[in-house]
């Protein structure tokens, strides 16, 4: 496993992990529909995820890898909820888009 | 810990008296518990002690905090009971997450490694995005819901590339193995970075300026027993958990640092009492307020001596002085359907007896002498003017001068205006919250001592 | 016996005033205050005869923050003005009926109590908060039983209170900059402190500012016309009588002693913003068509002239202003009350529609004009003492302020001549105007007979304050 | 005993007037009368006692009674002096006093608020002793500002008339404005030499080295000011033809007799002080004459029969200030004294006669008295000679004393003072001419009611008439009792009794020349021609102007009073608008951000994120990058 690492280089998997992350930032800035934004905070923290893992390789300690569990489940119980919520928005609105979710102002 | 434990026991066995249909017995029954867990909690003030491999660390600080938020929930789940009238089939579920939230904040002021912060904070956040969007019917607490949601995720994600990041650094998630590791010399930027995007997702649970723009709507969109629980418990909570990261995980504060918060609260300050000015709903107002309230608070990451204390003074004396505020608003919104300043108008002849509490609270917020948010104020500006940041200190001065511009003018709805309506009958529930909270304001503002003490 | 008991008495009396009802609110009032009143004539005398009337108590320890109240000669006179002018105002007030009485009048109490607070005081914090107390009552007071449309009053009242509170904020952060220094908001401990010029400097200023917005000085004093106009005659006399009093006892008692240096640095600018004020408030007054406004600049310019005495930083300037504080309470009490009286049977504040009132009540006619000449210091008035000193003071600085200062006997008396005038004589008001009754008779009768006795022998006020000031005055020149 | 004496002397009178206000309703009109007559003829009974007292002994009489008002460097009391100038004054205030009382028992009989009307007459009669016996300026003060007070009550007596109130306001704040100077001059005083009480400021002075003699003068000067206020000189002395508003006797009392000389009586008092001040006394001089000149121009073509006593007065005041600037303290006070009993005496006439006339008060409606009020007339004419300074009368003794003073001094004052003197004895007998010569030219109606004053009236005017002929006598040229009398009282030793050589004799020819000359032009034009003056439109030139006082008055009006009443409108209406508006505009700068930013809040979420992820950058960068 080290070997990898020696070869590829920790900073390689981080600046991996932040182009994700940045990623997700820009799809939650500029994608309108809900469940895309939703997926976009995914990917932000699955990026996490990752660079939880390279790290958790890199110090040679499984605290990284179990952390990725707590998350994992963090994000599906948030996500669920977002959903719940979504899905009401729905029934209410009859539409998704989180432009449409203006009432709210001044 | 074991306070830990038994809310969530508590929480569970909300559930399942829903199970076994003693509905009527949920709230007295948790009440009851909660004051059970008070107790339990306060005997375990003087013996601080670290659990299960230093994951939850029992302290004075978190101990003495999680007081304060068992009894805020108290008060809470007594309110529900009348705010929920009309939807009794989910009162459970209503108490019971408010439980589970209530674990989350005590593991938030007790954690021991960032795997416990972690899970504390979204416990909490989730939690938060229920209740927010609890009124299923109402677009408005959908949107709420949602905009609490989208952006709390947001933050969720931030705060945990920032803890991945100081776990890159440290090799580590526990608390004392970090603060010690940050005394080394040689520390991997990654550090201070990881620092900084926590600091970040804390600063948006506080809705500090500039990430304070959820704060508003989701306040107003809310059902206005969730806006309660979130200007008092969440917002203490996530200072109170702010400050313990801060001061838990690293050293010394850099200069630049420091800059940083002092621009950061002054912003804070500055634009939620401007913001609060032209607001006509209430809720909307206190949310501002709140921002403002927020930056006084972010003061306390800067001073030295007996900084806990000082927070758990401010923190208390404001929580108290908003849920004496909300009782009353909920008792004047109670079935119309938005909060508008207009609904007070007359209230003080009307009903002279919530008027004045309300008229407390406020003073208590605006900071007038024997409120304690008058003591929280001088001694926050006390040991900040000792600390040395008097430029902050004046900005906070003309803060308070602004913010009464906003108080009053609900104080003088209240008084000078006509009542557009015929006074209806006061549950015995709020009054007893309204008059207890400030009580407990003013008793803070006679004895602060023993609040300010606690954490000496 | 010490002076917590004072405080004590009002504040009960406040709450029992509260409790007892609508029916005997205003009887209750008057009965502690009275009661109030008797204690510092007692308190009076067992400070004459030497005893220890101080009460101190540690209250906070971190910040060091101690309930400490001390009375010495000053306070003492301050408290007689209190609590003498408050049952008078009380009594005042019998012939108009409050709806919800019994909130007024316990707030009439509780004002006592905190102005009684703030002349007490002798640490720093518990002095300011007894001075922000003061705000809350005459807020509501003001707000909730004013006169005159309710948003205007809304508008007034609510720049008073950010106005004023703004002021004193300010010296909140002075205090506690003060604390930081001298680890202590005793006020010896504060007197105690050398401070650099600049530092005295800002100090000054800060309190200058709240001050300044109390008493009021121009520029500062934008804010008094209008709530004066608009409070009921009982705020307004609270207001004028007791509360700008206030701030010219912090004064004498904080600002100068503690800032020194920044007072005599400053003191032409000082002088010259309390004789402005004199000369502005006079000319401003000559052409008010409402009474009560053209009361409020007439206090205004009388004011200026306190403080000019207070700022000349001599004895007789110190002992003037504290002479003419105190008659001025009384007379400007008496001429508010005055203004009432006409507006209980006029119901009308506007000078041009009363006139021709004398003919048909010599008596109040009589007791108007001896209020007029006293507000314009005749001799053998008790404002005649005061001014006399303050005006002497000054000319021992430089002559031509006692000459500037000087003109407030002229243009003083062109003004209340004037309007006394236009209110009481000429031909016969068509609209009938009823004597005075036995109540209002009674109040004015009292206030003028103080104004006498004291203006032919002030002798025993005179002995009580100077010791007083003449430590204040060394601590002044330490 | 003394002390008891005094103060009983003092309080008569504020007993009298207590009594009066309170009771004096109740107890019907002649008796209150009655009463405040009796308390002011107790003090002239105890008056008397201590003038002989003090004539024989030659010794002043201190009281003391307690401390009214300390002063860091001195500490004023009150406390009375009873010497021979308060004593003399005393003599004629309370004398004349109880007189006009009398006079005014019938006087005001008609009049409903006649217990008032004698209230305030014992209340100033009060105040007038005070400022008299005050052994120090401080209590002098009270009294000066007393009179003011009273003068005021008196003038407006009347209050429904609104332009009496005018007068007696005018009077008041005129008064103040000369108090004002008093007070100054009293600090001054106060601060050099750390007393305000004449013996021991006159001790101070006499025993002080190097004084600073500016100090003094400034403080001399601002004394006269106050003098010029109390005593209608110019600039001050547009006051007191109008207070002519007042019920005659007031004018006859306190705009004639005795308030007036106050000023007088100041500098006299204080003559150590004004002897050191020379350039303030020529300044006292010259003022006084020409005051005196062109008091008397205006009263040549007054119709008004009390405006033209009331000029003569302001005249007559001028040449007492001319002796006082010249150091001829006794002169003037000599002066004073005469003039006390002709001008009181021709008051009290004139009032007898407007009383006969219903009111009537223009001379143009007059004329041919003499039938029908004898003793009036014969009074009045009596009174007119001594004004006019013909012999014997005590006219001619004080006024001459006057210009021979001027003379030895200065020649064009001594040609003013003659001028005036002239023209004085014109106007006195254009008055009497056109009263009671002549047919009578009012109403029939009034014709018919005609009819002399009753015996109240005529005992005062036929007792001041002898005294106005007899009272020189007290200071004859040759051998001057009252030099004599109040020699004590001057620093400087009196110039002795002029031996009288031709000069004195030559002055003395052409000063009672002079007052034929006038009474010549005056029965010429107004018993030959029987010239009635014109109604007031058709006067014209110079005489217009003179009718006019030289628009005085209308110039102060327009230069102070519009002034300051103009000023007064723009802060009300502008400064204070201002200062608010620039106040209270930073709270609504705040409001109106509030304003602006809900428009950010603008509800969308992807700008909050926006918003987030700036400030996360925005801090990064700074912490980070930047470094």
């Amino acid at each position: 496993m080290d070997n990898i690492l020696n070869e590829i280089g920790i900073e390689n998997y981080i600046f991996l992990a932040v182009i994700l992350f940045s990623i997700g930032v820009c799809g939650v800035l500029y994608r309108r529909n809900a469940i895309i934004v939703f997926m976009s905070i995914e990917i932000m923290l699955n990026a996490v995820n990752l660079l939880f893992v390279a790290f958790s390789t890199y110090h040679q300690d499984t605290q990284g890898q179990i952390f990725v569990f707590f998350s994992m489940a963090v994000a599906a119980a948030e996500v669920a909820v977002g959903l719940a919520i979504l899905v009401s928005i729905f029934k209410n609105m009859g539409t998704i888009s989180i432009d449409k979710l203006k009432n709210l102002k001044g | 810990m074991s306070t830990l434990i038994a809310i969530i026991g508590l929480g569970i066995l909300c559930l399942l008296l829903e199970i076994f249909d003693f509905r009527k017995a949920i709230i007295p029954i948790s009440i009851i518990g909660l004051l059970a867990v008070l107790g339990l909690n306060i005997s375990e003030f003087n013996s601080p002690e670290a659990y299960y491999n230093n994951m939850i660390i029992v302290s004075k600080f978190s101990t003495s905090f999680s007081a304060l938020f068992i009894v805020l929930t108290i008060f809470l789940v007594a309110l529900s009971h009348k705010f929920h009238e009309n939807n009794q089939a989910h009162i459970s579920d209503f108490i019971a997450i408010k439980l589970f939230l209530l674990a989350g904040a005590v593991a938030m002021v007790s954690f021991g490694n960032l795997a416990m912060f972690f899970l504390g904070i979204e416990v909490l956040s989730i939690a938060l995005y229920v209740l927010a969007s609890s009124d299923r019917k109402s677009i408005k607490s959908n949107e709420a819901g949602m905009k609490y949601f989208l952006m709390g995720s947001f933050a969720s994600g931030i705060i945990l590339f920032g803890i991945c990041l100081i776990y890159g650094a440290m090799g580590t998630f526990d608390i004392t193995e970090i603060s010690e590791l940050s005394y080394s010399a040689e520390l991997p930027v990654w550090f201070p970075i990881g620092i900084i995007l926590v600091f970040i997702g804390m600063l948006f649970k506080i809705a500090a300026v500039p990430f304070h723009f959820w704060a508003p709507d989701v306040y107003e969109g809310s059902p206005a027993l969730t806006t309660a629980l979130m200007s008092t418990l969440a917002k203490v909570v996530a200072i109170a958990t702010l400050f313990k990261l801060l001061t838990a995980m690293n050293a010394e504060i850099s200069a630049e640092f420091q800059t940083v918060i002092v621009i950061v609260s002054m912003a804070s300050m500055t634009v939620g009492n401007i913001m609060a000015l032209r607001q006509v709903n209430v809720k909307r107002m206190l949310a501002f307020s709140g921002v403002s309230h927020a930056g006084f608070m972010l003061m306390t990451l800067l001073i030295t001596t007996n900084a806990a204390g000082t927070l758990l003074y401010y923190s208390s004396s404001y929580a108290l002085a908003g849920i004496a505020a909300f009782s009353v608003i909920l008792y004047v919104c109670y079935n119309k359907n938005n909060e508008d300043i207009n609904n007070f108008h007359g209230l003080g002849k009307t009903n002279p007896l919530l008027a004045a509490i309300l008229t407390g609270a406020l003073l208590s917020m605006a900071g007038i002498p024997i409120f304690a948010g008058f003591f929280a104020k001088l001694f926050l500006f006390n040991q900040t003017i000792q600390a040395g940041y008097i430029s902050l200190v004046i900005v906070a001065v003309i803060n308070s001068i602004i913010s009464i511009g906003y108080y009053f003018k609900l104080i003088l709805a209240m008084y000078n205006k006509e009542p557009n309506e015929v006074r209806t009958a006061t549950p015995f529930v709020i009054y007893a919250v309204a008059v207890i909270a400030i009580v407990l304001n003013i008793a803070l503002g006679f004895f602060p001592s023993l609040v300010l003490d606690l954490l000496a | 016996m010490n002076v917590s008991l004072l405080l004590i008495i009002l504040l009960a009396g406040a709450l029992i005033t509260y409790l007892s009802g609508d029916k005997l609110a205003s009887k209750v009032a008057l009965v502690f205050s009275l009661g109030a009143f008797g204690v510092s004539i007692a308190l009076l005398n067992s400070l004459s005869l030497g005893e220890d009337i101080n009460f101190v108590a540690p209250w906070i320890n971190q910040p060091k923050i101690a309930f400490a109240l001390a009375a010495d000669g000053l306070s003492i006179a301050m408290l007689l003005l209190t609590t003498a002018l408050t049952p008078i105002i009380i009594f005042s007030s019998f012939g108009t009926e409050f709806k919800n009485a019994k909130s007024i009048y316990s707030l009439i109490l509780f004002m006592a109590f905190a102005m009684a607070g703030t002349f007490l005081a002798a640490d720093g914090l518990l002095y300011y908060i007894f001075w922000e107390l003061s705000l809350i009552p005459i807020y509501f007071i003001a707000l909730i039983w004013g006169n005159g449309d309710a948003e205007d009053r809304k508008d007034a009242v609510i720049k008073f209170f950010i106005y004023t509170l703004a002021g004193s904020l300010f010296m909140l952060v002075a205090f506690i900059y003060l604390y930081q220094k001298a680890g202590s908001f005793m006020i010896e401990d504060l007197y105690a402190l050398d401070l650099t010029l600049e530092e005295q400097t800002w100090i000054f200023g800060a309190f200058f500012l709240a001050y300044a917005i109390k008493i009021p000085l121009i520029p500062f004093h934008t804010w008094q016309a209008k709530v004066y106009q608009k409070a009921p005659a009982v705020g307004t006399m609270l207001l004028s009588g007791i509360m700008l009093k206030m701030g010219l006892y912090s004064v004498i008692r904080w600002q100068l002693p503690i800032a020194p240096n920044a007072a005599k640095e400053y003191m032409d600018i000082l002088i010259g913003l309390g004789i402005a004020g004199v000369i502005y408030g006079s000319i401003v007054a000559l052409r008010q068509k409402d009474l009560k406004k053209l009361l409020a600049y007439s206090s205004l310019a009388h004011v200026g002239l306190i403080a000019a005495g207070s700022y000349a930083l001599n004895l007789d300037g110190l002992r003037g202003a504290v002479l003419q504080m105190i008659a001025h309470g009384f007379v400007v009490v008496g001429l508010f009350f005055v203004a009432e009286i006409i507006y209980r049977r006029y119901e009308t504040r506007n000078i041009a529609d009363m006139g021709g009132i004398r003919k048909q009540t010599p008596k109040f006619a009589s007791l108007f004009l001896i209020l007029v000449l006293a507000s314009v210091a005749l001799p053998t008035t008790f404002n005649f003492v005061g001014e006399f000193t303050v005006l002497y003071s000054l000319s021992q600085i430089n002559i031509w302020y006692a000459v500037l200062g000087g003109t407030t006997i002229i243009l003083g008396a062109y003004y209340m001549l004037k309007m006394y005038q236009h209110v009481m004589l000429g031909e016969t008001n068509t609209k009938p105007f009823a004597e005075v009754n036995f109540n209002e008779g009674f109040a004015l009768v009292i206030i003028v007979a103080v104004l006498f006795v004291f203006g032919i022998y002030p002798k025993p006020i005179n002995d009580l304050i100077t010791p007083s000031l003449e430590h204040i005055l060394t601590v002044i020149n330490r | 005993m003394d002390t008891n004496l005094a103060l009983l002397l003092l309080l008569a009178p504020f007993l009298g007037f207590i009594f009066n206000i309170f009771f004096g309703k109740n107890i019907g009109k002649t008796a209150s009368g009655v009463i405040g007559t009796l308390a002011v003829v107790l003090s002239f009974a105890a008056t008397l006692y201590f003038f002989t007292q003090i004539n024989a002994s030659q010794q002043a009489i201190q009281i003391q009674l307690f401390d009214w008002i300390q002063i860091s460097n001195f500490k004023v009391d009150f406390g009375f002096l009873l010497d021979q100038l308060s004593v003399l004054w005393l003599l004629f205030v309370t004398g004349i006093g109880s007189l006009i009382h009398l006079y005014s028992i019938s006087y005001m009989h008609d009049d409903e608020n006649m217990h008032k009307f004698f209230a305030y007459l014992n209340l100033f009669i009060f105040f007038m002793i005070t400022l008299v016996m005050g052994s120090n300026l401080l209590v002098l003060f009270i009294g000066w500002e007393g009179v003011g007070l009273c003068s005021y009550l008196l003038i407006g007596f009347w209050h429904k008339n609104q332009d009496f109130n005018d007068a007696a306001k005018k009077a008041f704040i005129m008064n103040r404005i000369g108090d004002l100077g008093l007070l100054i001059g009293i600090f001054i005083l106060g601060s050099t030499f750390s007393t305000l009480d004449y013996a021991s400021l006159q001790s101070a002075i006499a025993g002080a080295t190097n004084l600073d003699v500016t100090t003094l003068s400034i403080a001399a000067f601002c004394l006269f000011i106050g003098a010029c206020g109390k005593s209608a000189q110019i600039p001050l002395y547009t006051w007191l033809p109008d207070a002519m508003a007042g019920p005659t006797p007031v004018s006859a009392l306190i705009h004639a007799a005795t308030m007036v000389t106050a000023g007088i009586f100041m500098i006299t008092r204080l003559n150590y002080v004004f002897d050191l001040a020379p350039d303030v006394q020529n300044i006292i001089a010259i003022v006084g004459a020409v005051t005196s000149l062109v008091a008397a121009t205006i009263a040549l073509v007054q119709t008004d029969i009390k405006k033209v006593l009331a000029y003569s007065t302001v005249s007559q005041l001028g040449l007492m200030f001319l002796a006082l600037g010249l150091g001829a303290y006794e002169v003037a006070v000599f002066h004073v004294i005469t003039h006390a009993f002709f001008k009181a005496c021709l008051f009290l006439g004139s009032g007898s006669v407007i009383h006969a006339l219903h009111g009537e008060q223009d001379m143009r409606n007059m004329g041919g008295l003499t039938k029908v009020m004898g003793i009036t007339f014969f009074t009045f004419l009596i009174s007119s000679l001594a004004i006019s300074g013909i012999p014997p009368f005590s006219g001619f003794f004080s006024k001459d004393e006057i210009l021979l003073v001027a003379f030895e001094n200065n020649i064009a004052l001594w040609i003013i003072a003659s001028l005036a003197s002239l023209m004085t004895a014109f106007y006195m007998f254009r008055l009497l001419y056109l009263t009671f010569f002549n047919d009578f030219r009012g109403t029939e109606e009034q014709k018919n009611h005609l009819h002399e004053s009753p015996a109240l009236i005529t005992f005062p005017l036929i007792v001041l008439a002898i005294l106005a002929a007899i009272g020189g006598l007290i200071s004859l040229p040759t051998n001057s009792w009252l030099n004599g009398y109040l020699a004590p009282l001057f620093s400087k030793e009196v110039h002795e009794a002029h031996h009288f050589g031709a000069t004195e004799y030559t002055l003395m020819g052409i000063a009672v020349l002079g007052g034929l000359i006038g009474i010549g032009i005056a029965f010429y034009k107004y018993i030959k021609q029987k010239e009635v003056p014109e109604s007031d439109e058709n006067i014209t030139g110079i005489a217009k102007t003179l009718y006019n006082k030289y628009y005085v008055d209308e110039a102060y009006d327009l230069i102070f009073v519009k002034s300051i009443n103009s000023a007064s409108n723009l802060f009300r209406d502008h400064v204070e608008t201002g200062l608010t508006s620039l106040v209270f505009g930073l709270g609504k700068i705040t409001n109106e951000l509030g304003y602006q930013g809900k428009k950010i809040q603008n509800g969308s979420i992807g700008l909050y994120v926006l918003f987030f992820v700036l400030g996360l950058c925005a801090i990064v960068t700074y912490l980070f990058l930047a470094q």
